[in-house]
């Protein structure tokens, strides 16, 4: 044991206890970094994967060639959307707490990854989310009773109780399955690109997964598949600092940013500051449109930060100092778009109070539609035959006879 | 009709489906230009494209997942995975995802990919070009999984399973790509040309996934088998004196349980013969289900002929594989129990 | 004698392991500062340091090579995988690489790898938290395959593991991590304190690899079971009418054949119980083999209760899960047949 | 069918018929390139991925800070070995042919790439080769008749007959064993020397994979632990530019090298002219030494061609002009390093002549050995009892019964 090990091992700046401390963090001026063409070459825009793309200064007023320019009734909308994504967060928190539910998982503090996105992107494009994602759902128009009947595994569940909470699709709204199984969706939408590109259409694919399962394989399947076949696809690395119990270190983010990743491949790559919805509005339109004008893939890092627990079965002060959150040097990104909107005029402190009581209103009222059709001890329920349907397209012989023998045993 | 060997009919079952439907695709390792290793691909990047035969980066695992992307995009992809042997990449895509994308989803998204993978020994392949992992695939719900003993099949299967809705894995004898093989490796080589099932017709028609086929009465056992043992199993048929009934399994998923409980009903003896290792393989599967279905009728042990539980070695191939004189051994041993 | 909980003898084992062996080594992901998402590596890295108990990319493929790399280099590793159904990315270099390299080197490289993963539903997990895939592994050859269903057992057999030189997949029962489950989740948990078997020596001991374990004795019928199923057995024999045998297999291989064909040969009858998908699972090769080694000894087809073969389910947990009932039921059938 | 596809397929710049182009391989001047400290950072050396390091210039010469300065009596040492690796190659391609042996792969055109770096590497070093590095064999003095027996699987086979010929292994000589499945030695390879750091021992690892392997899962991983932990491993990508049948494209070599994809994840990463001995020496010597020193792992990108088949199962004609070896830009690496000692004045073409003949002897005269320890169908043979030895170190119950049974019909 008296070796003298050799091994590098990451450590995160601040352990439960510890300061927080978020000087490895390197952040751009606002407005600064440069936006080249949308049919740039890869090696001319190399430091995009470096810099951080960011719109909102700490004043809140948006500068530079980035700014989306976005109208006041579109900075609504997404304000609305982020509010919606955090108070329906809070909402099926307290319910997983009071045993209504089995399991969540939140966005919170990241919602203007998903937000800002799905507001860039057409309704034709398909989307592959992770499972910290739920606000392309809601940017999308989804009705918070669909998802919350999916968490309730309820007789209205759109999964009919075959997965875990938080698991949602939405095959008409143009967003893919969650699996639990990290990263799988990445080369997948490149393939759905790909598809796209064979067909000729003009809709892309884009997909998003943590910073932490970049390390699996299906993040470098996604990049070389991309990059060969110059799918039109936008791969979007969600760096919210932890994965879990290990800090971004453990992925490989000590030396290099995750979109540093990209270059190597051929790929055009952009380091963003996640918690500017402006700044993510603009980056994903951008790489939408160089996607859509056949100039290829783009991989995007959005840095932010998981203000919440991993899961519901998380605790995190048992890895990270409890408050390290109110010290992340990138804001809330909600703060943030409801400051920039005062400080243009467009919006108030009375308003967006407004908005708030009006959103939790409407997820009140979405839990007590969606308890309606029940939940996991109060029916409606979903039908015990619902077991063995979709294993294949038609139910083969065996699973009719293990569906037989499984009723039997209900009447007994 | 035409006389084709294996790889002609595969070939002539994807040149068919490219032709009828715009949404078949074809991707893997040197199926493009190249036609692929075994060229079973040759001529379809020529005639179709190359955005319809498409060369892939070596990366079982990204093949795999861009064909489910395919897949939900309603493309009807076919993907080749050079050798069985390295489909291990690519396995947590087929388990984690293409097999369950139907039953997470409650049906609102699927991907009907076919994944084509050669398989078994009998090549000098050692053991990274001669494994048989049907029974692996074959416990993972979801999945469809077949393997053809001749020309006929392999047409009238694959074609089968492009069309197929669900995810099928079609395993392809690779010892029997050009002609049926007895076991003996030091008999010449026979073509598929003299053999019945070489007959091919050019068009279309289709081998139903799920149906076994009983390729010789008897009636004093039944050999369950399927691939390149079927032919095994025929030629040792031939010689014995116990008249043995030969039924070529075919579909490992969904199996086709009636067919094999009949026959075994009416022999009251079983021998199982696969080229996989035996412990864990899908001969346990066959004897579990037939003992379990035809008890009463059983007038001595099923016996399994398998490979060894090793890895497929490369020297003592012709000690390893499965051939007639174990499989033989095995008729006269349930006949005398 | 201390009192553990299954989790608490795992991190026994583990501890007492890097105590004595300088080259032992965990690796895993969350298991070094974090102690684990199941707690079981908790305080491990605190004592042992930093080397020696190793946080780990998400990367199952990366974690098995590394450790492959390790053992090579004559480290013992012990690479934990988060939950067994994400050990899929990780199956490549297990069977192509751990399990054949002492074989194609003809013994001159092995590297003696511990894989540790959770198994098993019972936890409201879904698919992607409740699978059993041992079935898979057991067909392997080259890897040794266990499932403990008691603290004492996972203590022993987990160091049996590590001191191992072949590869071994070690597979834990996640829902019996805190307590026996009989399998009706609406009566009281109960711990482990409560348990003989969680009994468990502070020191060191060990379980063999290989040995299965009668824990209940009777003349009518043996039952085939490990991990949670060992638990459901005891409750369903201490409830039934029926004199069952229960029988530990706790090692899928190698396997203790003669254990378990001495039972049969006594009871005449079997039922075999695990959680994992019926069809090429487990159960088969245990029929299988039972079928063929105990032929004249049954009176009842081999009968077989596992989870049905659809992926593992949210909402439908208890109806999927192989409960009390269902083995029952099971009982009655072989008894009247 | 009339689909307009926008899908991006890379294509190779000659096919069979066509005039060899190899315009796209970008070369820099021989000396050209700088040599950084072996602890500089790598930001600071990131063109090092992108240009190539070449010491022999087109008269012969070499030149730069990375000229190795071998001795005259290590370059004679370099040659001979480059000569036994070609030689052995043509004598085993005959025999596959003459049906002795079942199957062969040879390395011919990139002998350098073995034979430079094996050379510059401590002989504690453990080697992690592809099937195309038998010439690490021969450079740390292995003797032929070894390797002969095991592509005969004859009676002194190392592999007892359980692998094909070519897949080599040598304990003693610290060189692993190949596998079957591509890539998989390259995370190995990394673990290997995480052991090593976590031993404090000095001993590094050396891996070595071809550019179409790069699309695997392993070479992700690979780099992933490597950067993370900061292995003290030599990571070597060998592009000879086909992967069967696929030009270096359809890895995604079209945009940038290979060697591009280190710096994203923070490893110092070097191109370099595979064909030139004397540049594969120096950048490997480098790389050790930046290992041995704690300053973490490196990734080279040898730059050559694969001039024979892929395999005896492979007809490149096919695919590729019969003749674009001839124009391979960076010429043929044993006439390279024999020129440049004749114009060293250390060689003559009468010494060359000599040392051939001698290679000849030695490869006919192990030949002959070779056989008196059997093949595959005259004897001595291995035994057939040990066809289940080793599956584990101790043999269980269930195979010695089918040992038994096996030994059983033998006797029939
Ligand atoms: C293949 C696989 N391995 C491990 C896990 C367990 N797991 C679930 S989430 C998680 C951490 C993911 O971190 P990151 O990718 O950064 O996403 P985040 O949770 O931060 O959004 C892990 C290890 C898994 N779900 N799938
Ligand atoms: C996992 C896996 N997939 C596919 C193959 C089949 N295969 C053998 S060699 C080869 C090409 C490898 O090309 P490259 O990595 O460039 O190495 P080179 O042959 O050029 O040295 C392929 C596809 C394999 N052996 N393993
Ligand atoms: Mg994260
Ligand atoms: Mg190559």
């Amino acid at each position: 044991m008296a070796r003298k090990s050799r091994l590098h091992i990451p450590h995160p700046p601040a352990r439960p206890g510890d300061r927080p401390d978020f000087g490895y963090v390197e952040i751009s001026e606002a407005g600064e970094v440069d936006r080249p063409e949308v049919n740039s070459r890869v090696k001319h825009m190399e430091s995009l994967a470096h810099d951080m793309v960011r719109v909102l200064d700490d004043q809140h007023a948006a500068l530079g060639p980035w700014n989306p320019h976005l109208d006041t009734h579109e900075l609504q909308i997404a304000l609305r959307y982020l509010v919606l994504s955090r108070v329906f967060d809070e909402r099926m928190l307290r319910m997983q707490r009071q045993g209504n539910i089995s399991f969540y998982m939140q966005s919170t503090g990241e919602e203007a990854v998903s937000i800002g996105a799905a507001m860039a992107l057409q309704p034709s494009d398909m989307l592959f989310p992770s499972y910290r994602n739920s606000g392309l759902h809601f940017a999308r128009g989804r009705n918070p009773v669909d998802l919350m009947c999916q968490c309730l595994s309820n007789s209205k569940d759109m999964c009919k109780g075959r997965q875990m909470p938080i698991m949602y699709h939405w095959a008409r709204g143009k967003i893919f399955s969650i699996s639990g199984n990290l990263g799988t969706q990445f080369p997948q939408a490149v393939g759905w690109a790909m598809a796209s590109a064979i067909k000729g259409e003009d809709a892309i694919a884009a997909a998003w997964l943590g910073e932490g399962s970049t390390a699996e394989a299906d993040f470098h399947h996604a990049l070389t598949f991309a990059a060969v076949y110059q799918a039109p696809v936008i791969l979007n690395i969600v760096n919210n600092q932890w994965a879990i119990s290990t800090f971004q270190g453990f992925a490989g983010g000590e030396r290099r940013s995750f979109a540093a990743r990209g270059p190597g491949y051929g790929i055009a790559s952009i380091r963003l500051d996640g918690n500017d919805l402006l700044a993510v509005h603009a980056v994903t339109r951008w790489a939408a449109e160089r996607a859509r004008t056949g100039n290829g893939p783009t991989l995007i890092e959005h840095v932010t930060y998981r203000a919440a627990a991993h899961s519901t079965s998380d605790d995190p002060s048992r890895y990270r100092p409890k408050d390290e959150w109110r010290s992340w040097p990138l804001g809330d990104p909600i703060e943030r778009l409801k400051r920039h909107m005062i400080v243009q005029g467009d919006w108030t402190e009375a308003r967006h109070d407004k908005l708030v009581a009006d959103v939790r209103e409407l997820v009140d009222e979405s839990w007590k539609e969606a308890l309606t059709h029940g939940s996991m001890t109060e029916g409606p329920f979903l039908d015990k035959y619902e077991l063995f349907e979709d294993v294949f397209k038609d139910i083969p012989t065996h699973l009719i006879s293990q569906r037989e023998q499984m009723l039997g045993f209900e009447e007994d | 009709m035409a006389r084709m060997n294996m790889i002609q009919a595969l070939n002539s079952a994807m040149d068919l489906m490219l032709g009828r439907d715009p949404d078949v695709v074809i991707i893997g390792e040197d199926v493009g230009y190249f036609g692929g290793v075994f060229r079973c691909t040759e001529g379809l990047q020529r005639k179709y494209g190359e955005h319809r035969v498409i060369d892939a980066p070596i990366a079982e695992g990204g093949i795999i997942a861009s064909t489910i992307g395919m897949g939900v995009h309603g493309l009807r992809p076919v993907a080749e995975i050079q050798f069985a042997d390295y489909i291990y990449p690519g396995i947590d895509q087929i388990i984690s995802e293409l097999a369950r994308l139907r039953y997470r989803t409650a049906g609102d998204f699927f991907a009907p990919v076919t994944i084509r993978a050669p398989c078994g020994g009998g090549i000098r392949g050692g053991q990274t070009h001669s494994q048989s992992p049907e029974g692996i695939f074959s416990h993972v719900c979801g999945l469809k999984v077949v393997m053809p003993s001749t020309p006929y099949d392999a047409k009238g299967l694959l074609i089968s399973a492009i069309e197929d809705d669900d995810p099928v894995v079609f395993f392809e004898p690779k010892r029997i790509y050009n002609g049926p093989f007895d076991g003996d490796p030091d008999k010449p080589a026979t073509a598929w040309s003299s053999h019945p099932k070489g007959e091919v017709p050019d068009g279309y028609y289709s081998v139903p996934i799920g149906r076994a086929e009983v390729v010789r009465e008897g009636e004093d056992v039944t050999i369950l088998c399927y691939g390149t043992m079927v032919h095994v199993a025929e030629a040792t048929a031939a010689r014995s004196e116990v008249d043995a009934e030969i039924i070529d399994v075919r579909s490992m998923v969904p199996l086709d349980v009636g067919t094999l409980t009949k026959s075994v009903e009416k022999t009251g003896r079983c021998v199982i013969i696969h080229e996989a290792t035996r412990f864990s393989g899908f001969g346990a599967e066959l004897a579990a289900t037939v003992q379990e279905e035809c008890f009463y009728y059983l007038e001595a042990p099923i016996t399994r002929v398998c490979g060894w539980d090793t890895p497929y070695p490369h020297a003592f191939e012709w000690e390893y594989f499965p051939g007639q004189k174990r499989l033989a051994a095995a008729l006269d041993q349930v006949m005398s129990a």
